[in-house]
């Protein structure tokens, strides 16, 4: 039973298509929250991080799309890279990078605007304005995140309007809107009923046929049921990384096995 | 004791007297709300409408009444209480005001005269009797005229005296009488003034020219000379357009209309003085407020007379509306980008809070304060350098050196500066932070994050602080007083003569035209009506404008509230 | 709504409708191989015990990794429990078949013929088709069916003793070798539980439909 | 999906450059235009520091340089308004003037080449101008700079009086030039003695002329003798002055040696000094002496003697020095117990080192002088006190002339140099102690806090205390918060604790509408509206102040002991609506009632009416001896509280209201009364926020301009009556301000006014700040 991270992350049997590597670390300020990470991520599959609040999940999640940057005093060490390219490049655009990562958040954040102009935001700041594309890519990202049939008829009613899944479902196709390479979830589902969960539940797993899909979830059952593998984090660290199955029938690691069978803390 | 433990009732809540104490204090605030305004609305509007006109007559031997006659018309413009000079009879009486007009034949419009002076009817009331076919003139000197139109006389020699003739004649002269000066005003205003601008330049011109070539050499230069010719032509229009508006005044001169006063003397008025003429007690209801309606059209759209006594306020208003404009073009863009320096950009921590409590508390630092600094800076410092860069041929007499619309815009501005910050700081916080986060994660621009989400989302709350800005910069008078307003401008900030825009020029404005009438003015009886109505203007400014920002919040908070973000 | 697990889900239940299959196709071949006195059957039911065996474990696996993996609840969570012992069951009624035919080739090895098949042949055909029906109320999610299986039960055990009798009597009267009759009584028996985990499984249909 | 997910393009995810280099440009504009806002805001109060901070600063003096005047025996210096062409009148009666042209921008003198320190006499150089006087040998000289009058007293007992005028001449192409122009007059003797005159005192009219002469006859005896002239109009030609009396001042002071004399006020006042130290006051009234005061300046000194005596600019003060040097000022003033003008020392100012004035030379334009004795020259300023600046020279004085615009002094040494300083101190009069101490005015009977920064005339003594002022915006804050806090804070209480929410929907904005009500409006009001409208019901309003509270507290108190069943008859948070008609009601009452209680409480002896009757004004002038006037502090109060009302409302408001519900809850729930609940949970908590909502409107309230301005006679004066006005910092700057010249000493000290404000007022809120965030920072913790 191997306690490193790297070892677990040994029996990687895929080619890695988002990298956490050189011994990620992390800080606010003077306070580490992510502590020697290495972590690979397959493409086109759903991966899962779990761990107890504070455990730096959302930290690392938000570090793939430099989301962190937003926060004054945050520097690390180590790297990541997406298909082999550093996202801290300095020739690479953080704009640009965020282009290729579509996010998805806790709560639902539609603009107050149209659902249609919701969606077309990213075409919009980019300078696409053709009518005909910006329907097109409507209509797709609504398809894609199951909702076309719901707001097709209001398309131009304020997404305001919309109920919690809807809108949740709104923000997941404004992310997909541009085509991304990379979808991030941060907790996705926390905010909705039951109901509302399964549809975007269901919605993952229909995305991950396109994108790869990086999800932070509280509920474990969450990650068990759509994640293909997942990592679990405690107090910063990557303690197991494993396809779920394993994490949550057979984990190695007995923090795992402790946190997985509610027998934490 | 023993019985209130069988029963719930009698159990007396504690200190319910105290809590009708403290609506006392809602009580009162609201009387207080409603009795100023009442008052304001009251006068304010009394000043329109047709007061009946009374014969008054007095009792034997008083000398109260004008000329110290014994019989006037006059309409009551005040019953008061007064303290009785009788010490035998202990308490008040009451004593009348009249407004009797005619202060070239009487010497003041107002007079004060005690109730036991007056004739009474049977029932010892004061006896009033309407002035039947008393005509009130609206003068543009002397105020308004009071008396019984005996005979015009126009300057074709024509006199008409036959009552429903004169009745009609009287209008239709009025009419042509005020056609004839619109058009000597265009004459003398529009095309003199444009002449005698034009010869001002030339007069500029020549003596840039002296300067430059010397005295002597100027005269015998071609340039001077070509000047002077020029001077000479624009001299013969001249001279030909004063002709025509000379013969208009004189015909407008020479038509009359004569008059009966009340108290039996006669006058002669010429129609260059009257603007407008009813007959205040044949009038039907319909006819009292179509009038009623007619004089505030007029007291908002007509220039002031007789030291802002008679006329109207237009150029009050407009100069307040123009002040409130340039001071919001100032505010605007400056306060916006400042509070988003400070709620997007800044690093938030001790010394931006700092600042910020700084800029709350500027918008409780006096506004004189700010009319000092505008003073100073605005109009010595900056006036007075810009003058000496751009404008040193008109020195000594100072062009951006003293007070202007201009100075005055960006010292209300200055001092509303917080009140923009604040609001908009506080609009552009109620905006989500997953707003921000979602619009940067679809690959936003920080900058276009706030263009395209941010801002629009906060344009309500921003739209309010404004508003409120604009409400306190148009009833602000302190400042204003140091930087550029004054009782009577000869010309507005905004016409059409170039370049248009005058940010040079002093301006009027409703608070400090309120402030002037009614301390500066020669006679406050007469002023008080104005002032009355000026301030009823600006308060129905000033509330709906606070109105406007207040629906603004309320629909701003019923907007977020109950939504999840 | 219909999740994408659901078609885990599904594949259980073919799995489940298979080893029913399987372990009906087993006793049948080894009631079969009794009365025709053929080898090869009984060697074809003893074959099939062995898949019956590897399938109970997939569907076993699969159910304790729906369990964990899926969070299932009501009609799931009872279709899981329902899997489980099923599944069991069916195994156990493999392994009967299992018996028979072993049994069968110990006869047909000594005897070279089964010589008294007493009411085994009617017997079985009631326990197959009670085997079928349960597996087909579980399919169809048949409540009256499976409701009825129940009694029929009663039948076979009747049979059953029967044959018991029969046996026994002809065992006391005839002396000479009586392992024969022994073998035909366990064989007898044997049926006998296949139609008790036919009910069982009726049972768990029953369970699974109504939840009591 | 489309199939291009598999292979993303490129192109989808770069980014337009314009949008990054917009983001950049805005970025760049934001920042530079926030720091810029800021930096405008703050700079403010660094604007209004830098003007005032001259207020503050100590003069600077500096040598120019020095040129040799070779006249001897100089008794009088003087110099022009732009110290071109000072003078020197010699004993013999010679008039000298040195061309020192000075350029007329930089101000600077002309210079021998080479030499930093030696100036260089212009085209004129030294010039003699005649006097046209006789030759006399003159052994007594006075010179008044102000008005450039020069007496003199001859050997032989003459007087003979010198006008000296300057003019500036300006010729084509050439700087300006200042030229003398001299009058004089040898007047005929009229001396009862021909002994030397060895003092001499002047004063001059329209209408009267006056010459004081101490003369030392033969035999020791000192003759001192005032002579008056009036105007006499002829019949032809203009009018002409004419002896009319001879007076012997030295009359009745045996015992004494007069040394020195001065005459002041209108010719009337003189001033005799004798050699024992004793000043006598004499006035002179219908042609009778009279000897008003005797008093000793220097009493407390060993030597008692007056060495100098010399007046200050408006002849009401005069500066003494004593053998000693020690240095004070004696100013008139009105006694009030005496009933007449009495002189009384006001200042004392720090002893010259070598003993006392051998020269003295008052400033034209203010109350400052320049003195002098062998090798101390001193710049002092006597409003103040203040020594502004002093040297010690190392050659020796003989004569000094301060510049008139105080901006030089000539100093002229026993050498026969001439030795200028230019002089930058464009405050003398300004300082700490002017602005914020107690000082002793010319004319006034102990030192006091006074504002009067002009007037008439030039000599004015200018008063620059803001003490009043601060005073006069504490008073009418105080009185406003009287009536406004109470009122504001119940309203505040009763909307947030008890007041129905649909109600409430419609009363705050209706409160905070009332918040933005121009000021000048309420000050209109107050002034032309409420001011006459109490000024004679008084007695109405203080019944209303106590019959309106009274009322509302028994009306609940009753309510609350009728039955359960009546009080369910009113909604809770519907009481104000039965309260409203109720205050409306006795609110008239007390209007109607308040004659009637004047009659019987408030009677007085009426003048106007010759009996007693009820008025208040009289009475309380009468009560208290204090006045009364139509614009004062109770009209002010009432509608400065109406102004800070909803402020104090508003925000006391939001503390309440922000308070906790579940605190609230489950004060109630423990059974506490509605009341209780306010009293014990709500108030205790919120009371930060109250403090806070105070300290906002009286911020407000201290800075408020128009309502006071308006309502109120501006008159800085000290006393708390409650019936007399007061003059605010705010309405004085905005009185002020327009007519003060720029840069002027009145000028800064109306931007150290504003100061004072900006400072209060954001003090006082950042204190109720700071208290508010504690208070949120609370409530989200609790």
């Amino acid at each position: 039973m191997s306690q490193t991270p790297e070892t677990t992350n040994a029996r990687a049997d895929f080619e890695p298509f988002i990298q956490i590597k050189d011994n990620y670390n992390f800080w606010y300020g003077s306070t580490q929250v992510l502590f020697d990470m290495n972590l690979d991520i397959p493409e086109k599959q759903v991966t899962a991080f779990i761990g107890p609040s504070g455990c730096g999940k959302s930290t690392l999640l938000r570090s793939i799309n430099r989301m962190n940057d937003l926060i004054e005093g945050i520097h690390h060490t180590g790297d990541i890279t997406i298909a082999d390219q550093s996202i801290y490049d300095p020739s690479l655009e953080v704009i640009s990078l965020r282009k290729r990562i579509g996010m998805v958040f806790q709560k639902y954040n539609p603009f107050p605007k149209s659902i249609y102009e919701n969606i077309v935001f990213s075409l919009r700041i980019a300078g696409r304005n053709k009518k005909s594309e910006l329907d097109e890519v409507v209509e797709r990202s609504l398809r894609g995140a199951a909702l076309w049939d719901e707001v097709k008829d209001r398309l131009h009613e304020s997404a305001l309007s919309m109920s919690g899944g809807q809108m949740q479902r709104l923000c997941i196709a404004r992310a997909i809107a541009n085509n991304p390479e990379v979808i991030l979830m941060d907790e996705p589902c926390s905010a909705l009923d039951p109901i509302a969960t399964g549809k975007v539940e269901e919605l993952i797993h229909e995305l991950k046929k396109d994108y790869t899909i990086v999800i932070v979830t509280h509920n474990m059952q969450q990650a068990a049921r759509v994640s293909d593998r997942t990592a679990f984090f405690y107090l910063g660290k990557l303690i197991e990384y494993d396809v779920t199955d394993n994490i949550f029938m057979k984990p190695s690691n007995e923090q795992t096995e402790a946190y997985v069978s509610g027998r934490f803390g | 004791m023993p019985k209130s433990q069988h029963s719930f009732t009698s159990i007396r809540p504690k200190g319910e007297a105290l809590v009708w104490f403290t609506g006392m204090g809602l009580s009162v605030g609201i009387l207080l709300i409603i009795g100023l305004l009442g008052i304001i609305l009251k006068n304010g509007l009394s000043m329109f409408w047709p007061d009946t006109i009374y014969e008054v007559q007095l009792v034997e031997g008083s000398t109260a009444g004008p000329r110290n006659g014994q019989n006037f018309a006059g309409a009551i413009a005040l019953e008061r209480h007064k303290r009785l000079q009788e010490a035998t009879n202990a308490g008040l009486t009451s004593e009348f005001q009249f407004f009797a007009g005619n202060k070239d034949a009487y010497g003041q419009m107002y007079h004060y005269v005690d109730a036991d002076q007056i004739v009474t009817d049977a029932t010892g009331e004061p006896l009033f009797t309407p002035a039947s076919g008393i005509l009130q003139l609206e003068r543009i000197e002397f105020g308004d005229a009071l008396g019984f139109p005996l005979e015009i006389q126009l300057a074709d020699g024509t006199t008409i005296t036959e009552p429903e003739a004169l009745k009609a004649a009287l209008f239709k002269t009025i009419e042509e009488s005020n056609e004839r000066l619109e058009t000597y005003t265009k004459i003398e205003k529009k095309q003199i003034g444009r002449i005698n601008s034009k010869m001002e330049s030339i007069r500029l011109e020549q003596r840039a020219l002296r300067e430059e070539l010397g005295e002597a050499a100027a005269e015998t230069s071609p340039q001077i000379q070509e000047l002077n010719e020029q001077q000479a032509a624009l001299q013969a229009q001249y001279t030909e357009l004063a002709a025509e508006a000379r013969e208009l005044r004189e015909r407008r001169h020479q038509d009359s209309l004569l008059l009966r006063l009340a108290t039996g003397e006669e006058r002669r008025i010429s129609f260059e003085n009257i603007t407008q003429a009813h007959f205040p007690n044949e009038m039907s209801l319909p006819g009292k407020v179509g009038f009623f309606l007619k004089q505030i059209w007029r007291f908002m759209s007509e220039a002031p007379r007789e030291a802002n006594t008679e006329g109207g306020i237009f150029p009050a208003i407009f100069g307040t509306f123009v002040m409130t404009l340039l001071m919001s073009l100032a505010v605007m863009p400056f306060g916006v980008v400042a509070a988003i320096y400070l709620r997007e950009y800044a690093t938030q921590g001790v010394i931006v809070r700092a600042v910020r409590i700084s800029v709350n508390n500027l918008a409780g630092v006096p506004s004189i304060v700010y009319g000092v600094f505008g003073l100073g800076f605005f109009v010595y410092v900056l006036g007075g350098s810009i003058d000496e860069l751009f404008f040193s041929h008109k020195l000594p007499t100072a062009t951006f050196g003293t007070g202007g619309v201009l100075w005055a815009s960006l010292t209300l501005a200055l001092m509303t500066v917080p009140v923009v910050i604040v609001a908009t700081e506080e609009a552009l916080s109620a905006v989500p932070r997953g707003m921000r986060e979602a619009a940067l994660a679809c690959g936003a621009s920080k900058w276009q994050a706030i263009q395209r989400i941010v801002l629009p989302a906060s344009a309500p709350g921003i739209l309010t602080g404004l508003i409120l800005a604009m409400a306190r910069g148009a009833g602000e008078v302190a400042p204003l007083m140091l930087v550029g307003v004054v009782k009577l401008a000869p010309s507005l900030p905004l016409d059409g003569e170039f370049p248009f825009v005058h940010l040079d020029r002093k301006f009027m404005h409703l608070g400090f035209h309120i402030y002037d009438l009614a301390f500066q003015s020669p006679d406050s009886d007469a002023a008080k009506p104005m002032v009355f109505a000026t301030t009823l203007l600006l308060i129905v400014l000033v509330i709906v404008l606070n109105l406007s920002a207040i629906t603004i919040r309320n629909h701003l908070r019923k907007k977020y509230k109950g939504d999840t973000f | 709504m219909n999740r994408y697990f659901h078609k885990e889900l599904e594949e259980i239940r073919s799995k489940l409708i298979l080893i029913g299959e399987k372990a009906n196709e087993a006793g049948r071949l080894a009631v079969e191989g009794f009365i025709e006195s053929d080898l090869e059957k009984t060697q074809a039911a003893v074959k099939m015990d062995d898949e019956i065996d590897d399938l109970e474990v997939e569907i076993d696996r699969a159910s304790v990794r729906y369990i964990t993996l899926r969070s299932p609840v009501s009609s799931d969570v009872r279709l899981i429990f329902v899997a489980i012992k099923a599944s069991h069951d069916l195994e156990r009624a493999g392994d009967e078949a299992h018996s028979i035919a072993k049994k069968t080739r110990t006869i047909l090895t000594r005897d070279g013929k089964v010589k008294n098949p007493v009411e085994i042949e009617k017997m079985s055909a009631l326990a197959f088709a009670m085997m079928r029906d349960a597996i087909t109320s579980l399919l169809d999610e048949n409540l009256e069916l499976a409701q009825g299986i129940i009694k029929r039960d009663k039948e076979v055990d009747r049979i059953n003793k029967e044959n018991y009798t029969t046996l026994y009597n002809e065992m006391k009267g005839e002396h000479g070798d009586s392992s024969t009759h022994v073998e035909t009584i366990l064989i007898s028996k044997s049926i006998e539980r296949i139609a008790d985990h036919a009910k069982n499984l009726a049972e768990e249909v029953i369970y699974l439909l109504t939840g009591e | 999906m489309s199939s291009t997910s598999n292979k993303p393009s490129e192109e989808r995810f770069t980014v337009a450059r314009t949008t990054l280099i917009l983001d950049r440009l805005m970025t760049g504009v934001i920042k530079g235009g926030g720091w810029l806002v800021m930096l405008a805001v703050f700079a403010i109060f660094a604007f209004i520091f830098v003007q005032i901070l001259p207020l503050f600063g100590h003069p600077e003096v500096k040598s120019v340089g020095e040129v040799a005047v070779p006249v001897d025996e100089v008794a009088v210096m003087g110099v022009d308004e732009w110290g071109e062409l000072p003078f020197f009148l010699t004993q013999s009666g010679t008039l000298h003037f040195a061309d020192l042209p000075r350029d007329v921008e930089s101000r600077t003198y002309q210079r021998v080449d080479g030499d930093v320190n030696q100036l260089a006499l212009g085209p004129r150089g030294l010039f003699e101008v005649d006097t046209k006087l006789p030759e006399k040998n003159w052994t007594g000289f006075y010179y008044d700079a102000y008005k450039g009058e020069i007496a003199l007293g001859s050997e032989d007992g003459r007087v003979a009086l010198l006008h000296l005028d300057y003019k500036a001449e300006f010729l084509e192409d050439a700087p300006r030039m200042v030229v003398p122009e001299v009058k004089s007059e040898l007047l005929p003797a009229l001396s009862q003695s021909d002994a030397p005159v060895r003092q001499l005192a002047f004063f001059e009219s329209t209408t009267n002329r006056a010459i004081g002469t101490l003369q030392e006859s033969a035999d020791g005896k000192t003759i001192v003798t005032l002579q008056t002239y009036v105007v006499k109009s002829s019949l032809f030609g203009a009018p002409k002055m004419v002896p009319d009396a001879q007076i012997d001042l030295g009359h009745g002071i045996t015992d004494e040696k007069p040394e020195r004399l001065l005459i002041g006020g209108q010719g009337d006042r003189i001033l005799l000094t004798t050699e024992g130290g004793w000043l006598y006051y004499l006035r002179l009234q219908k042609g009778k002496l009279e000897r008003v005061q005797k008093l000793r300046p220097f009493a407390d000194l060993d030597d008692t003697s007056i060495h100098s005596i010399n007046w200050l600019l408006g002849k009401q003060s005069v500066i003494l020095t004593s053998k000693s040097g020690a240095n004070i000022t004696l100013a008139s003033y009105l006694d009030e117990e005496a009933g007449q003008i009495l002189y009384t020392k006001i200042k004392d100012f720090p002893a010259l080192d070598a003993g006392g004035a051998n020269d003295f030379s008052p400033a034209q334009r203010n109350r400052g002088f320049l003195i002098s004795n062998e090798h101390q020259l001193s710049l002092r300023y006597s409003t103040t006190g203040d020594v502004r600046w002093e040297t010690d020279t190392d050659f020796p004085l003989q004569k000094i002339a301060l510049g008139p615009r105080w901006d030089s002094i000539f100093a002229f040494d026993a050498q026969q140099n001439l030795h200028v300083y230019a002089v930058d101190d464009p405050h003398p009069n300004a300082g700490a102690k002017a602005f914020f101490g107690k000082i002793w005015y010319e004319g006034k009977s102990e030192p006091e806090y006074d504002w009067q920064s002009s007037s008439g005339t030039s000599d004015f003594e200018p008063k620059l205390s803001i003490v009043p002022l601060f005073f006069g915006s504490i008073k009418g804050t105080f009185y406003a918060m009287l009536f406004a806090m109470p009122i504001a804070i119940l309203a505040a209480i009763y909307v947030s604790q008890y007041l129905k929410p649909e109600a409430k929907r419609y009363i705050k904005p209706a409160m905070e509408i009332m918040a933005s009500l121009p000021s000048v409006v309420l000050g209109f009001l107050a002034a032309l509206w409420l001011a006459p409208l109490i000024e004679d019901r008084v007695p109405s309003i203080l019944l209303m102040l106590i019959a309106i509270p009274l009322s509302a507290a028994m009306l609940g108190y009753f309510w609350g002991r009728m039955p359960q069943t009546v009080r369910n008859r009113i909604r809770p948070g519907s009481e104000w609506m039965v309260i409203l008609p109720v205050v409306l009601i006795v609110g008239y009452l007390s209007w109607q009632l308040g004659p009637t209680l004047e009659s019987v409480l408030f009677r007085v002896y009426d003048p106007d009416l010759g009996v007693k009757a009820g008025n208040f004004r009289l009475w309380w002038t009468e009560t208290t001896g204090v006045s009364f006037e139509q614009r004062n502090s109770l009209v002010v109060g009432l509608m400065m509280g109406f102004a800070v009302i909803p402020i104090i409302f508003t925000i006391s408001e939001d503390a309440l209201t922000n308070v906790p519900p579940y605190l609230t809850s489950a004060s109630l729930a423990l059974g506490a009364s509605r009341w209780q609940t306010t009293w014990r949970v709500i108030l205790p908590t919120a009371s930060p926020g109250i403090f806070s909502a105070t300290i906002i409107g009286f911020g407000r309230a201290v800075g408020e301009t128009m309502i006071l301005l308006m309502a109120t006679g501006n008159t800085p004066i000290m006393e708390w009556n409650i019936f007399n006005g007061m003059r605010t910092l705010a309405a004085n700057i905005a009185v002020e301000l327009p007519e003060a010249p720029q840069y002027s000493t009145l000028y800064r000290t109306l931007f150290l006014g504003a100061m004072a404000l900006f400072l209060l007022t954001f003090i006082l809120n950042t204190i109720a700040e700071v208290t508010r965030q504690h208070l949120r920072e609370k409530y989200k913790t609790i």
